[in-house]
């Protein structure tokens, strides 16, 4: 195969970190070319760089043997690169099809073609098999639901290059298999694609040569038949994983904890039952907008329209009053990081505390002491990248800000968790970290409340799972029948 | 010898007091050359009215080493302690125009705003024949000196039992503004049939008065050239100058007969008359303009 | 479907502000009560004459004609033509909010356009040098200046925004005073005035009795140009992309740098458009003209529905705002409020309008989830 | 590590505004030139006295010493003093910008708190009726009534805001004009004066020659309250959290609303106490007071490195902000430059700081990454 991209010694440096130091390999025209490693290697960095966003301190890239050096996005575009974007990153205020064709409205004379807009916006979405509404406003979308937007943007430019940055992250077992499909398709329309991702099996699947990253340098490219997950892993964290079952599973489960009866919310979902015990990890699984969320949302006050029973260690719980939650022992982990999850403008040690304030004060007063030693202590246990506790959040990669979330619950002891998507965008090394995190807090005895799209990461952990579809609960599964089918086939109907 | 007086008028938005410093700089020029001494104006002017800077601006002066201080106070319960170290420090104040009464200035020149206030009302009830429904348009609230006039103005129409005052309009200093509020009032009130105008910026544009030359009568503060076009077009019956070209001359001379003279005024109020312009000495008093607008 | 799914909340979105407007209305035609209004007509040599009717004793009298005091074409006229200098600034300015700037400086690039426009028109007046220059050419070489300037200094704005990264709110707080004192130093402060005939003939021209139809017919046409710009043009588009994420505007490859660029140039062209109609119709301009219009605009696009953050608002919804503060303004006068508590009243009643056009959005969507 | 690494950080913050000052500085000690001023001396009953020298030819003429324009004790201590009220309301507004809102407000609720102020003052001195009750107790009352009802204005905004779930800009747009309406109606336009002397003297007390120590102790207090406020207390973290992303706070179980409206309230009390210290200068107050300080305040928010998005600033940096923007209207003065220009040069001075205090901070980051 002849080299289509070939990076050469290319290098970036960020304040405090060097992102990227001499990295080189080269893509085959028309592959899928996964790129992995740990939180923080550099993989976005140097997709952004391909993509325009960035400028390479040094190094160079080739593109059919010829040197490329993309300023801005749009000259990437003119070069037939196209970029999805890790973060997330919309105008929420613009509806679907015009966010779509943003970069290239179509216009005669600058009068914009509505029809046009939304008959290409529809063959778009349709490309990425999608059936979201082109006339929706992006902001009422779910996180979900904009990564497939993303995707179908990318896709949509006609590029030749496509640089996917976890697209998967936010997307369920079901939009998964979808998205497979289209990988399958790109490739077969010689469409060349760089492939970063956490999931081991997509790249395995999927990809035809996997190139690991770390600590910005370049470990190693093989095609897929030389490796292997185990050996991937190894490159990737300088060591094997053991996937050693959570002690939690085999404890018998205490009293119960959290009780949600009659819980509803107008227009979002009705009826939800359900109860956690303690040392008990109870998961939730659905398909994009079934609604998982938002019965979390509610539970922990954040939906003024909530109605239902909430008891927490048996005692209720006003519903509507966040403060009312945090005092009862609950404690969020947001879906979204940078909407929901993160104070972008704050450092990492004042973000892990955000949730805590009152912890490490005493009337009123910051005890900056223990608030650093709490924070330094949070980023160890969950080996956040950062050059220091006191950078600024907004410069980490998407894993660690994902870690910084977790942290700040961490940092606020919680007797009852409510997880969402807590290992979107997390390395193998830090997911496993954080399983075991969330198996030790169980056998601690709180509860935990488990939203994930990955289903082995549910199957892995929980005790019992709970599935939803269309704002209800649609069934629940014990252990033992714990299976991705079965899972699969009762989140998408085909099954109750 | 050179000598340097600080002239601190009320506002650069208010183009009367373009007028006086155009006097004080003739003022320099002239005693100057009588005396052969060099004198420089320093124009400390805050672009809207505000005491609180005219006093920055005094203390400013004094610490520039300032020989002699004219200011026109925005508010002179606010300027009387600044006006009162400047003199403690030796420099003499004069004030023009505004007078600060409970400070320790040598001199004072300018008008009484509440009896310019009065004598607008006085002629607009002799133009109206002491019968009608007046209205007053005083510019901005929060000017003390348009408060003055306007509650002269209300004094003085409380003595005649004939005349109604439908209202006093305030409005945003802007000539177009006041035109805009002129139109509206009238559209809201047709029966009124006087305007005292104790602030007329709305004069300051060619078009303001919706009403035909006599149907209703006007009198109206200052005599700026734009102004004097309504007095041509019979709109405005009689409009009353400030001598506001003297406050700059007249004070400066006072406060250099006072520095280099060592000569102090026979009083400290001197009084700047009010000038009437009506139709018959329009166009004697437009060519003043030609003298206290030279740039 | 789609289609029909837009329009209705499209029509919910300046449907609050309506019912504002009714509201004020109704409350001013009921409350304002009626006037005796002398009655004029139109004589054969076109001016205006009072009528005269003969009275029970025979004597001629003048002629009245009882009417409300709000509900009138004259007063409605006289309110549309008050609400259009604003109006048409606020169209400018919103563009600037939506794309998620702010413009502090329409107020000061307006005198200044005023001033280059009255000094053209002096020039050319019956008193300046260049009178033979009379008609046409002249009024079009002064609405040149008036608009070419206009829309230069707003370029300056959006170039200065670009090129130094600065924040709006810092770059146009620095060109008000900047602008204000090029004015001022134009003019020496004084009033500018002395325009050819013509001028002041076209922009007053009255059809019927009282409706100055050239402001109306301006305020009328920025609107829809403000319509057509945000709705119908890529252009609009690509403004409210960079005010709702201007990440993700230049991400999808907008040329961000080129949109500021445009909505500030529009708005200080906006803001020239008033000024020049304003000189017209008042005759004059001098350099403290538009004292406060920056804040008069920016409420306006507010209680109009744009959004200060960036991303929402539209065109008819920021007339309509400012229609709204002009009929508070106008109203307190014609209820004869004491205008001592002006300022309350105006205050109270903005937060006020804003509220209820909330509530509105609130209940209609309310009504729109059942 | 931390601690070390934590230190230059905060320093870089701050040394770009830091880096104008001392610009501003230089320039104005270099152009500034020098002047011949009285000398005075101080006699034995405290009063000043001019000194004396007998000259060349043997008469007794009075002393001058030459100094710099700039860089004296007392010039320094005018601009320290000048400062010091934009800069305390500064502080407070810096509040309100950190935590994403704005106050527009300020200028009349400084207006509406001294004339409150000045009524009890006037109650109790000389003319008053209440002069009995002269002393200490008097002006504390008077205190009392300045700053509670500037706190109580702030947290009526702060309270609006919350509730009604308006825009602050249109809040505080509309409170500006109604708490301004109520500072001309108590007073009915009148400026309030005649004081018991003691205030006065307390606030004009000079320490050395011509160093008024009290506004200047009291913004040397603002911003230690200020700096901890935002750096040391958990409030202060809330508001920038709130400021930084209100989601993410209210996600985070922080009471957005209890945040806010302590900021207004702050923000208003920062405001009543610039308007007592102003009171207690100046001598009196009137409604027309603070007209225009809302920009002011803003300004030097901004040019002091807060963030209009929020989340961003520090009462250092606002308060060196404020003697930024007094340094350049002083250096006008200074320099001589005719004041016709002076809107010219503030308003270019004004973006040329902010622009330089960005390069500053850009050409130390790059620093540091090397
Ligand atoms: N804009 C930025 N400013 C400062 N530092 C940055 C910035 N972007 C990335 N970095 C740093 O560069 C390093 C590489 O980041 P990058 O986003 O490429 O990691 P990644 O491999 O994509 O990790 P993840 O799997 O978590 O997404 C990280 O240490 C990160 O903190
Ligand atoms: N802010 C919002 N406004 C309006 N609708 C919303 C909003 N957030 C979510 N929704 C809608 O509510 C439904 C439930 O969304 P939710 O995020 O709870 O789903 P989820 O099961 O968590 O899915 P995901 O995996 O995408 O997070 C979806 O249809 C979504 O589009
Ligand atoms: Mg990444
Ligand atoms: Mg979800």
């Amino acid at each position: 195969m002849t080299a289509f991209i070939e990076f050469r010694s290319v290098s970036k440096r960020f304040p405090g970190v060097q992102a990227l130091d001499g990295v080189g390999f080269s893509v085959a025209r028309g592959s899928c070319h996964g790129l992995i490693g740990e939180n923080g290697a550099g993989k976005s960095t140097l997709g952004k760089i391909l993509g325009g966003i960035h400028g390479a301190d040094a190094g160079e890239i080739l593109l059919e043997g010829r040197p490329i050096r993309p300023q801005t996005p749009l000259e990437a575009r003119a070069l037939g690169i196209a970029l999805v974007h890790q973060e997330l990153s919309f105008c929420p205020n613009l509806t679907v099809a015009e966010n779509l064709c943003l970069g290239d409205l179509p216009a005669r004379r600058g009068w914009l073609d509505r029809a046009r807009l939304r008959a290409r916006a529809r063959g778009m979405l349709a490309e990425i098999g999608s059936t979201a509404d082109p006339d929706a406003l992006v902001g009422t979308l779910s996180p979900g639901r904009e990564q497939q937007l993303q995707i179908a943007a990318a896709v949509g430019t006609g590029a030749r290059v496509i640089v996917m940055d976890e697209p998967t992250s936010a997307l369920s077992a079901g939009e998964t298999r979808e998205f497979r499909r289209l990988v399958g398709d790109l490739k077969a329309r010689g469409i060349t694609l760089i492939y970063v991702s956490h999931r081991m099996d997509e790249l395995f699947e999927m990809c035809d040569a996997i190139t690991v990253l770390r600590d910005g340098r370049h470990v190693s490219t093989e095609p897929i038949g030389a490796t292997s997950p185990d050996r991937v892993v190894s490159q990737m964290i300088g060591r094997t994983l053991s996937a050693a079952q959570s002690a939690h599973l085999d404890l018998c489960p205490g009293g119960e904890r959290l009780a949600v009866a009659g819980l509803a919310s107008p227009g979002r979902f009705t009826g939800v039952n359900l109860s956690v015990r303690a040392g008990e990890i109870v998961g939730i699984a659905g398909l994009i907008g079934a609604g998982r969320s938002e019965v979390l949302q509610a539970i922990f006050g954040l939906d003024p329209a909530a109605t239902g029973e909430v008891r927490v260690d048996g005692r209720g719980l006003r519903l509507g009053s966040v403060t009312a939650a945090l005092r009862s022992g609950l404690g969020l982990l947001p879906e979204d990081r940078k909407r929901q999850g993160l104070v972008l403008t704050m450092n990492v040690r004042e973000n892990c505390t955000l949730s805590a304030l009152s912890l490490f004060s005493r009337g009123g007063w910051m005890r900056r002491r223990a608030e650093r030693r709490a924070a330094a202590e949070a980023c160890e246990l969950l080996r956040v990248r950062t050059p220091s506790p006191e950078s600024p959040v907004a410069g980490l990669s998407g894993g660690n800000q994902q870690k910084v979330t977790l942290a700040k619950w961490l940092v606020r002891s919680c007797e009852v968790l409510l997880v969402d998507e807590p290992t979107r965008g997390v390395d193998v090394g830090a997911k496993a970290e954080i399983h075991r995190l969330l198996g030790d807090l169980a056998c601690r005895g709180k509860a935990i409340l488990l939203v994930s799209s990955e289903l082995p990461e549910l199957i892995g952990l929980c005790g019992r799972i709970l599935v939803m579809r269309g704002g209800q609960v649609v069934s629940e599964i014990g252990r033992p029948d714990f299976s991705e089918d079965a899972l699969m086939r009762r989140m998408t109907g085909l099954a109750a | 010898r050179t000598i340097t007086i600080g002239v601190i008028a009320k506002s650069q938005s208010n183009p009367v007091f373009q007028a006086a410093r155009v006097g004080a700089e003739e003022a320099a020029r002239d005693l100057g050359a009588r005396l052969h001494a060099d004198i420089r104006i320093d124009w400390r002017t805050p672009n809207d009215e505000d005491a609180q800077k005219q006093a920055q601006a005094v203390e400013q002066l004094v610490l520039a080493g300032a020989d002699g201080i004219a200011v026109s106070c925005s508010d002179a319960n606010k300027l009387t302690d600044a006006i009162n170290a400047a003199v403690d420090h030796g420099v003499p104040v004069a004030t023009f125009d505004s007078d600060a009464p409970a400070s320790r200035r040598f001199v004072t020149f300018g008008i009484d705003d509440e009896k310019c206030g009065e004598v607008i009302m006085a002629t607009l009830v002799k133009t109206m024949n002491g019968r009608g429904v007046v209205a007053i348009l005083a510019g901005s609230q929060n000017a003390p000196n348009l408060q003055k006039r306007m509650r002269g103005a209300v004094a003085e129409a409380a003595r005649h039992p004939g005349i109604t005052i439908r209202g006093v309009y305030y409005h945003k200093e802007t000539p177009q503004d006041a035109a805009a509020k002129v139109e509206q009032v009238m559209e809201a009130n047709p029966d009124i049939n006087g305007w005292a105008m104790v602030a007329a910026a709305c004069l300051f544009t060619d078009n303001a008065l919706p009403w035909q030359p006599g149907a209703v009568k006007c009198v109206a503060m200052d005599a700026l050239p734009p102004e004097l076009a309504y007095l041509r077009s019979g709109q405005v019956q009689v409009l009353y100058a400030q001598q506001c070209y003297q406050w700059g001359y007249r004070s400066v001379e006072l406060l250099v007969d006072r520095i280099l003279l060592d000569r102090s005024p026979a009083s400290v109020k001197e009084v700047s008359p009010l000038i009437r312009v009506d139709p018959s000495n329009v166009d004697a008093f437009a060519r003043n303009w030609d003298v206290w607008l030279r740039k | 479907m789609t289609p029909r799914r837009l329009t209705p909340v499209l029509r919910l979105q300046e449907c609050g502000i309506i019912a504002v407007i009714l509201v004020l209305g109704i409350l001013l035609t009921w409350f304002g009560g009626t006037v005796r209004a002398p009655v004029f007509e139109r004589g054969a040599d076109g001016a205006r004459h009072r009528v005269y009717e003969t009275g029970a004793d025979g004597a001629r009298v003048p002629a009245f004609a009882v009417r409300n005091k709000f509900l009138n074409a004259q007063n409605l006229a006289q309110l549309a033509k008050d609400t259009s200098f604003i109006a048409i600034m606020a169209v400018g300015s919103a563009l600037v909010i939506i794309s998620g700037g702010i413009d502090l400086s329409v107020g000061s690039l307006y005198a200044l356009a005023s001033v280059l426009g009255a000094l053209v028109l002096r020039h050319l007046g019956p008193e300046g040098s260049g009178a033979a220059h009379h008609g046409w050419q002249g009024i079009l070489l002064a609405a040149a200046a008036c608009l070419g300037a206009a829309a230069a200094c707003g370029a300056i704005n959006g170039a200065l925004i670009v090129v130094l990264r600065v924040h709006p709110f810092v770059v146009t707080l620095g060109s008000m005073a900047i602008l204000r004192g090029l004015a001022f130093v134009i003019t020496s402060g004084q009033s500018v005035g002395g325009f050819p005939d013509g001028l002041r003939a076209l922009v007053r021209f009255q059809a019927g009795d009282g409706l100055t139809v050239i402001p109306l017919a301006a305020m009328v046409l920025a609107t829809v140009a403000g319509w057509i710009f945000l709705g119908r043009l890529a252009a609009g588009r690509r403004a409210y992309a960079v005010g709702g994420n201007e990440q993700a505007a230049r991400f999808s490859g907008i040329r961000v740098a080129r949109v500021k660029l445009l909505v500030y140039t529009l708005s200080g062209l906006s803001a020239g458009v008033a000024a020049f109609l304003a000189i017209g119709y008042y005759g004059a301009a001098s350099s403290g003209d538009g004292q406060g219009y920056e804040l008069s605009v920016i409420a306006a696009a507010v209680v109009g529905g744009a959004s200060l953050s960036g991303g929402r608002g539209s065109a008819l919804g920021v007339v309509l705002g400012a229609l709204v503060i002009q009929m508070i303004g106008s109203g307190i006068v014609l209820l004869g409020i004491d205008q001592n508590y002006s300022q309350i009243v105006l205050g109270s009643v903005v937060i006020a309008a804003v509220v209820l056009d909330n509530l509105n959005t609130w209940l209609a969507r309310r009504q729109f989830l059942k």
